[in-house]
């Protein structure tokens, strides 16, 4: 659980950050800063980088360059394993389901690093598909129930910063909902949560900031209850 | 009169394969030995010694062979094991009228319809090494025989001599079993071998095969139970490599040992000095192979292939290796051969001490009359 | 099914390697390196040793046909030997010992190399990758193992004192040079084909297949009959190879058809390139040279190829005309 | 050996049980290959080659050092993984993101290294390597002669196969490794060292092999060449069995072991071919193997 | 008027190792039309979907199109027969031109894709029907490309051209505009509305704006049962339905 003294500190710092899959500079210096406890989504168009900014928090893109400062830890120049460790998890955009393990072992692989993650039993009520499904082929199961499981591995583990990266794509309504009253609960719990969105009505109903990114950096950050006075700007930038 | 003022000989052999431990470069410092008896020169002219791998294909050595003759100025190639390597170079030595004195190889065809006025088979061949071992065993009052045979043409070429030579002198097969070439299991052959009751069970394969067999044989406890082995073709490398242990007891044809006489144990530790191991019968082969071929080419002052190979036929064979040895018309070298047992373990007195001398075969019959060699030069 | 497990992932449709590109390079200077290259060996056995020129001839052809299955279609064949070895067996046999013409004899050659490739394709083909390769390599070692076991290849002294003849009545192959410019047209006639082979409709398929396969599936194209197509084509050109060498040599042998072999022209092709048209011939040339210099030194030649291998697998996979093509500008 | 095709049912059994010592080295085998393809998704062609070298270990222990069989069973597996690991490190890994075909490659090069490095140095004819003490003489079963080391063998090497297969597919450390193999990237950020993770299984996929060569290094001689030729019939092992499971290799191999035993009683001369012959039929019937997964 | 129907499942079930995942599922495509396939993730569309493409084989039930049964027919076959489908994830050959790629769909019918003689030239003549389709999907600059440099919705667009070269007269498209961004999802179902107008569609989809204005026809899915059926008016206005799928923002979720 998070520490009561930090809050309201810089939990994640980004700071001039540039991205490289191989010979192509893919962000440009980007800059941002997440509080302890806040929802922030990151908003662009495809291709805007907003992947691969999170994908440079784990240290899994080509080549990093700048500061990522996650409670005050440099994470540049960090071992790829241990990143996570610190008490960051992260859903990527493709899901990762893994084909050669079941439900169950897709559920229990990533380690709980922390005390706080949520139980089975609340991952289930939370995600009632997945109930009952715990032997089944991890890709067998359907785009949508594969988005949950996902999500649903990385609250097991008690990491106490989440990265989503589009969460809602392929999903149900009722699903998206369902995916809405789960991160503000978590919210409640005191994670803090970073989440890429293309669908920024759902994004408006959970966050507190938005960043708006374009071309591998940030262009604009927008607070939640200004989001009605920047609807105009926020549509050029989307181009909705 | 020696063509390009030099007398080249060519050493072609397995370096890198499996004939590489009983001929390669083995072959190529007995060749060095003979030329070095003659002081480095024939007839007024240099020898001269080249080598080249043939790395066990025929197309390798075929053109190796080639290239050798057509621009290299080798007058005679030497050695050659591998039958396939060495029929092909038999085929363009006769074209291109050159002498080719073969150790290595062990196919009778080199002799028999492959044969060529050129060609010198000196060291053993596949009916000596089977036929003599058949015969041999049947004086020692062996008489019923089971075959463990590569199911290949060399394999089934053993077997069959033998069995000729076995029934010939009244002697009986009892069974064979055919194994695949590269089996490393024998035990279930082994058994069956076994279960045969034979007196001799022969091995008709070669190389890393017969090791196998022999030595699963060893962890059967075939030995013991009073059935004889038989190696239809196997060289001192291959006891070696097995180790006393396992191959005590096994029987077979040796065309040479280093430990026979002071001279072959002499020259043997000439030998041994240069190449670091005691010769086995292919290298001994080419050193005699070669200095037979000098003292030719010394007694027709030119190294012209008629008149060089009509010479070795008529000059007698005499040094270590062959005693009274003689060259058919055939290309054949009649010398005497050896039947040996390999020594138990606390027998041998030292290091390469492998083998007792059960018999000497003598020349005329451990090899195949050229009468009935089916070589055309035979009239 | 098959396919339906195969949609799932098909998230980065598979191009087969890296190296696989460039067979696009404009044809203009295909067409202008291609008369260099026939001048060159028009003018070779003036100046080399032809036998030599006539293995390099060979093994470049082999590579080639080798390289239109793993350069074009993506599928890497680790059993080419087999229909290598194979064809030079039928050709040295109806030769020599049922006396045919030598044209006959590289038909019937030929005719081999497609049929054992039809064998070996209907098992394989509906494998992709590794699998593929495993399973080629182990029929090959099954050709391989009855070639030892067959009376007509005569076992380990292989067939021998094969006679060259009278190609059509009129060439006669005993001469050196006519034999040499007999070779010569083989490899341009097979590596003509094989060029026609790659730039034409049916290449277009198979460029498409490597490309992604489910995709071409859902556009109607049974691909698996293109594939084995392919496979085949690339054994019968195999089996020319074979069947000439047969004649170059006049003997075929075990050699041809060990799984080193197939070894071997998978390193020819890596070494000068795979999925560039000349890169086989390259590397060809430069291993036959390599055995050829190494027979007559010490160095242990299977650790030199081991090395060659490893280091062009490391450092250099898109082979010399890969790397030439790569660095040529506008040449992509 | 036609008199043959009336066995007696012993004479049988006595075949099978032979059978079954030689399809527990081709479980061993493709059991090593299983891991490391299931893992690095490379096929290992010098798996062979590494045989032979545990073997040699073996041989070099006891020439050189004095040190028996059962320091070699230990340190002969130790040594290939230790040059398993070195060879993961500097070369296999610079090859994951590329087709799988290059890793194919590059240890067939390896082998060819390896193989011709050993012939160089040792020759080819082989070097002889005792039966331990503990482990001479042998059993009369009544039907046959069954000699001790060979009883040794199955059972050691049956105790390993079901061992790994257990590690794997049934505990924590299996799911991370099939998962790593799938999606090495992502099993890293989990939280989990995958580089140290694969150069462990490819280390210990080798070791597997060195150990059968440890094992096989008294029944055979130690030849540089005794890998070259196992290496394919245990590639056609694994490509019946499908590359699906751990226990498809395990007990594919045992089975064809058993096969090859018939076979080498009622039509000798195909034994080698057998495998070969049962993989092309497998392949026609069920292309993905018997225990494969269509990928 | 069942000479109207296109395409047609009877009893169409698919049981995955005693999971029904699709139960007893009857679906009728009328010609001419636009049918959308919705239903909560999970509800077995993707399934049918591949059932239907003969991705996979059914466990009971039948497929008929055109009135012919087509229940056990090869996935290339279908194809041949003018029943075409697109992948979910974006499926071009990465290493060959827009062009290439549309031409590869056109040449079949020439019978000359066997034809390894025949020199590539005798292809140019497909050119000209190539760049009209290629034209149709606004992607005439980039005909001369690599579809491996286009971008995520040209891809789809070029995928679509590709569809389009067969001619097909059902088209079945699995999430046509998943992962899409805003820009490129009014184009492609622009797009799918043009090309629709002389065929038929079915779609799985879950952006229900677009379903809305698109389909003439939805069929619900949930739990592998068809839960309702109809004009999107009529069917989003289904209790159930909301229950099940909507949820209650009424599909708000979606731009
Ligand atoms: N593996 C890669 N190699 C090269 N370039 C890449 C790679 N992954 C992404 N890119 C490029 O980097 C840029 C940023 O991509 P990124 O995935 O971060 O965008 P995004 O904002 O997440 O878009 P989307 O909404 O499509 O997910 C794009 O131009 C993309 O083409
Ligand atoms: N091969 C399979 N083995 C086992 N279960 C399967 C298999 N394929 C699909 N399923 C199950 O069948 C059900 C229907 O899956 P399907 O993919 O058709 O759903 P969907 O409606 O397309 O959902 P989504 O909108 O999430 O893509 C799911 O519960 C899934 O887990
Ligand atoms: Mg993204
Ligand atoms: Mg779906």
């Amino acid at each position: 659980m998070p520490d009561g003294s930090i809050i309201k500190t810089a939990m994640l710092e980004i700071n001039d950050l540039h991205g490289f899959y191989g010979e192509s500079h893919v962000l440009h210096g980007v800059s941002l800063e997440v509080r302890q406890g806040e929802v922030v989504t990151l908003l662009g168009r495809n291709g805007a980088g907003k992947t691969s900014t999170m994908r440079s928090i784990m240290g899994i893109i080509g080549r990093r360059t700048g500061s990522i400062r996650f409670q005050g830890t440099e994470l540049i120049g960090m071992a790829q394993h241990k990143i996570p460790r610190l008490g960051i998890g992260y859903v990527p955009e493709e899901r990762g389901i893994f084909s050669s393990l079941s439900v169950d072992e897709n559920l229990t692989l990533p380690p709980v690093i922390k005390e706080g993650g949520m139980t089975v039993e609340q991952i289930y009520d939370l995600f009632p598909n997945l109930k009952g499904r715990g032997t089944t082929q991890g890709t067998r199961l359907s785009g949508g129930e594969q988005q949950m499981l996902a999500i649903a591995r990385i609250l097991r583990t008690g990491a106490n910063l989440i990265l989503l990266d589009e969460p809602t794509e392929g999903l149900a309504p009722v699903i998206i909902e369902q995916i809405g009253v789960a991160v503000r609960a978590l919210k409640a719990r005191g994670f803090t949560i970073v989440l890429v969105e293309q669908n920024f009505r759902f994004a408006a109903t959970i966050a507190d900031r938005h960043y708006v990114m374009e071309e591998g950096h940030v262009v604009d950050m927008i607070p939640n209850d200004q989001l009605d006075a920047n609807m105009d700007k926020l549509h050029t930038y989307l181009g909705v | 009169q020696v063509s390009n003022d030099v007398v080249r000989i060519g050493v072609l052999n397995d370096r890198s394969g499996i004939y590489a431990d009983l001929a390669g470069e083995g072959s190529a410092i007995a060749a060095r030995m003979a030329a070095e008896e003659f002081g480095g020169k024939v007839a007024g002219a240099p020898i001269e010694i080249v080598v080249a791998d043939h790395q066990n294909k025929a197309d390798i050595a075929a053109s190796k062979a080639r290239e050798w003759v057509d621009t290299g100025n080798v007058d005679v190639i030497a050695d050659v094991p591998n039958s396939a390597a060495a029929l092909a170079v038999q085929g363009i030595t006769k074209e291109k009228k050159r002498i080719f004195l073969m150790s290595g190889p062990g196919a009778t065809a080199l002799t028999g319809a492959q044969c060529s006025p050129y060609g010198f088979h000196w060291t053993y061949d596949n009916y000596a090494m089977a036929a003599g071992t058949g015969r041999a065993l049947f004086e020692q009052g062996k008489k019923s025989w089971y075959f463990v045979t590569a199911d290949y043409a060399f394999g089934q070429s053993l077997e069959e001599e033998t069995t000729k030579m076995v029934n010939k002198l009244g002697g009986k097969v009892v069974g064979t079993v055919r194994h695949p070439l590269g089996s490393s299991d024998f035990s279930s052959f082994l058994l069956q071998a076994q279960a045969s009751k034979a007196d001799v069970i022969g091995f008709a394969n070669a190389g890393g095969d017969a090791t196998n067999a022999v030595k699963q044989a060893a962890e059967f406890g075939i030995t013991q139970s009073g059935q004889s082995l038989a190696g239809l073709l196997l060289f001192i490398t291959d006891v070696h490599a097995l180790g006393l242990s396992a191959a005590q007891g096994l029987m077979f044809t040796e065309g040479f040992y280093w430990n026979l006489d002071d001279q072959t144990r002499d020259w043997s530790k000439k030998f041994e000095a240069k190449a670091g191991k005691k010769p086995t019968m292919v290298q001994a082969g080419v050193y005699s192979a070669v200095k037979h071929y000098l003292k030719a080419v010394e007694a027709a002052k030119t190294d012209d292939s008629d008149k060089v190979a009509a010479k070795m036929r008529e000059l007698p064979v005499e040094d270590m290796f062959a005693k009274k040895g003689k060259v058919a018309a055939n290309g054949r070298m009649f010398h005497d051969m050896y039947l040996v047992r390999v020594k138990k373990p606390g027998e041998s007195k030292g290091p390469w001490d492998y083998y007792d001398v059960v018999k000497t075969i003598p020349a005329e019959t451990a090899f195949l009359d050229p009468a009935l060699s089916g070589c055309p030069l035979v009239k | 099914m098959t396919a339906a497990s195969q949609t799932t992932n098909q998230a980065a449709p598979k191009t087969a390697t890296v190296a696989l590109r460039g067979p696009d390079a404009g044809t203009a200077r295909t067409a202008l390196l291609f008369a260099v290259g026939l001048a060159v060996a028009g003018a070779a056995p003036f100046a080399l040793y032809p036998v030599f020129v006539m293995k390099v001839l060979c093994f470049a052809l082999f590579a080639c046909a080798f390289n239109l299955l793993i350069g074009f279609a993506g599928l890497l064949s680790f059993g080419h030997a087999a229909f290598f070895g194979g064809a030079a067996y039928v050709t040295a046999h109806s030769v020599k010992v049922w006396g045919l013409p030598p044209e006959a004899g590289l038909l019937l050659g030929v005719l081999a190399g497609a049929f054992l490739g039809l064998i070996f394709g209907v098992i394989a083909i509906r494998r992709q990758g590794i699998y593929f390769a495993m399973i080629t390599l182990a029929l090959s070692q099954m050709v391989f193992f009855m070639a030892l076991q067959m009376k007509f290849t005569g076992g380990e002294d292989g067939i021998q004192g094969v006679p060259r003849g009278v190609l059509f009545g009129i060439f006669d192959l005993t001469q050196p040079l006519t034999m040499y410019y007999a070779v010569l047209a083989i490899f341009v006639v097979g590596f003509a084909l094989i060029w026609r082979t790659v730039h034409s409709p049916f290449g277009q398929v198979l460029k498409a297949i490597r490309e992604n396969e489910p995709r071409a599936i859902s556009l109607g194209y049974r691909t698996d009959r293109y594939k084995l197509v392919a496979f085949v084509l690339s054994a019968s050109l195999a089996g020319l190879a074979g069947g000439t060498k047969a004649l170059v040599f006049q003997l075929a042998s075990l050699t041809d058809v060990q799984w080193q072999m197939s070894g071997e022209v998978v390193l020819m092709t890596l070494l000068g390139g795979m999925g560039t048209l000349f890169g086989p011939v390259v590397g060809a040339g430069l291993v036959v040279t390599l055995e050829s210099y190494l027979a007559a030194t010490s160095l242990p030649v299977p650790v030199v190829i081991g090395a060659i291998f490893v280091v062009c697998v490391l450092l250099f996979r898109r082979g010399i005309v890969g790397e030439i093509l790569a660095r040529l500008p506008g040449a992509r | 050996m036609f008199d043959l095709l009336g066995v007696p049912p012993q004479a049988l059994f006595g075949q099978l049980l032979l059978g079954l010592i030689n399809g527990s080295f081709y479980a061993l085998l493709s059991l090593g290959l299983a891991v490391i393809f299931g893992m690095l998704n490379v096929i290992n062609f010098a798996h062979g080659a590494l045989y032979m070298v545990g073997a040699f270990v073996a041989w070099l222990l006891l020439n050189y050092l004095g040190l028996g069989y059962w320091w070699a069973l230990f340190l002969a597996p130790t040594a290939v993984g230790l040059i398993g690991v070195v060879l993961e490190k500097t070369m296999l890994s610079r090859l994951y993101k590329l087709d799988h075909l290059y890793g194919l490659l590059l240890t067939f090069g390896l082998a060819l290294i390896f193989e011709g490095a050993f012939r160089h140095f040792y020759g080819v004819s082989g070097q002889p390597y005792p039966i331990p003490d503990l482990l001479k003489g042998g059993q009369n079963l009544g039907f046959m002669f069954l000699p001790n080391y060979r009883g040794w063998v199955v059972v050691s090497s049956l105790i390993v196969c079901f061992g790994t297969w257990f590690a794997i597919e049934r505990t924590r450390l299996g799911a991370y490794l099939r998962a790593a193999t799938e999606n090495p990237v992502l099993v890293q950020a989990f939280g989990i060292n995958v580089p140290v993770m694969v150069s462990a299984t490819y280390a210990f996929g080798v070791a597997l092999a060195g150990l059968a060569g440890v094992l096989a290094a008294p029944i055979y001689q130690v030849s540089p060449l005794m890998g070259s030729n196992l290496i394919i019939i245990v590639f056609a092992v694994v490509v019946i069995g499908g590359m699906g499971s751990i226990l498809g290799a395990i007990l594919t191999g045992l089975g064809l072991g058993l096969m090859e035993g018939l076979t080498k009683v009622f039509y000798p001369e195909a034994s080698n071919i057998v495998v070969f012959v049962v993989m092309a039929i497998v392949l026609l019937i069920k292309p993905a193997g018997l225990f494969g997964r269509e990928r | 008027m069942t000479d109207d129907i296109i395409l047609e499942a009877r009893g169409l079930t698919k049981e995955f190792k005693g999971f029904v995942a699709v139960k007893e599922v009857n679906l009728q495509v009328r010609r001419g039309t636009i049918h959308a396939l919705i239903g909560p993730n999970g509800a077995g569309k993707s399934t049918v979907f591949n059932l239907l493409t003969k991705f996979l084989t059914p466990t009971r039930g039948q497929i008929l199109y055109k009135g012919k049964d087509i229940t056990r027919a090869k996935p290339a076959d279908i194809a041949l027969m003018g029943l075409v489908r697109s992948f979910q994830i974006s499926a071009v050959f990465p290493h060959l031109s827009v062009l290439e790629n549309v031409r590869v769909a056109l040449q079949r019918p020439l019978g000359t894709s066997f034809h390894f003689w025949k020199s590539e030239s005798t292809l140019h003549e497909l050119h000209q029907r190539a760049l009209e389709l290629i034209e149709d999907v606004n992607l005439t600059p980039w005909a001369y490309h690599l579809a491996a440099e286009l971008p995520y919705g040209r891809k789809r667009a070029l995928e679509i051209a590709t569809t389009l070269a067969l001619d097909p007269e059902v088209m079945l498209l699995d999430e046509p505009l998943a992962g899409m961004g805003h820009e490129d999802i009014e184009g492609t179902a622009a797009l799918i509305k043009r090309v629709a107008a002389s065929r038929t569609v079915l779609m799985v989809e879950h952006n229900l704006s677009v379903v809305a204005h698109l389909s003439d026809t939805i069929t619900v899915l949930r739990r592998g049962e068809i839960l309702a059926e109809g004009p999107y008016d009529v069917v989003s206005r289904n209790a159930q339905v909301m229950e099940a799928y909507m949820g209650t923002g009424g599909g708000a979720g979606h731009a």
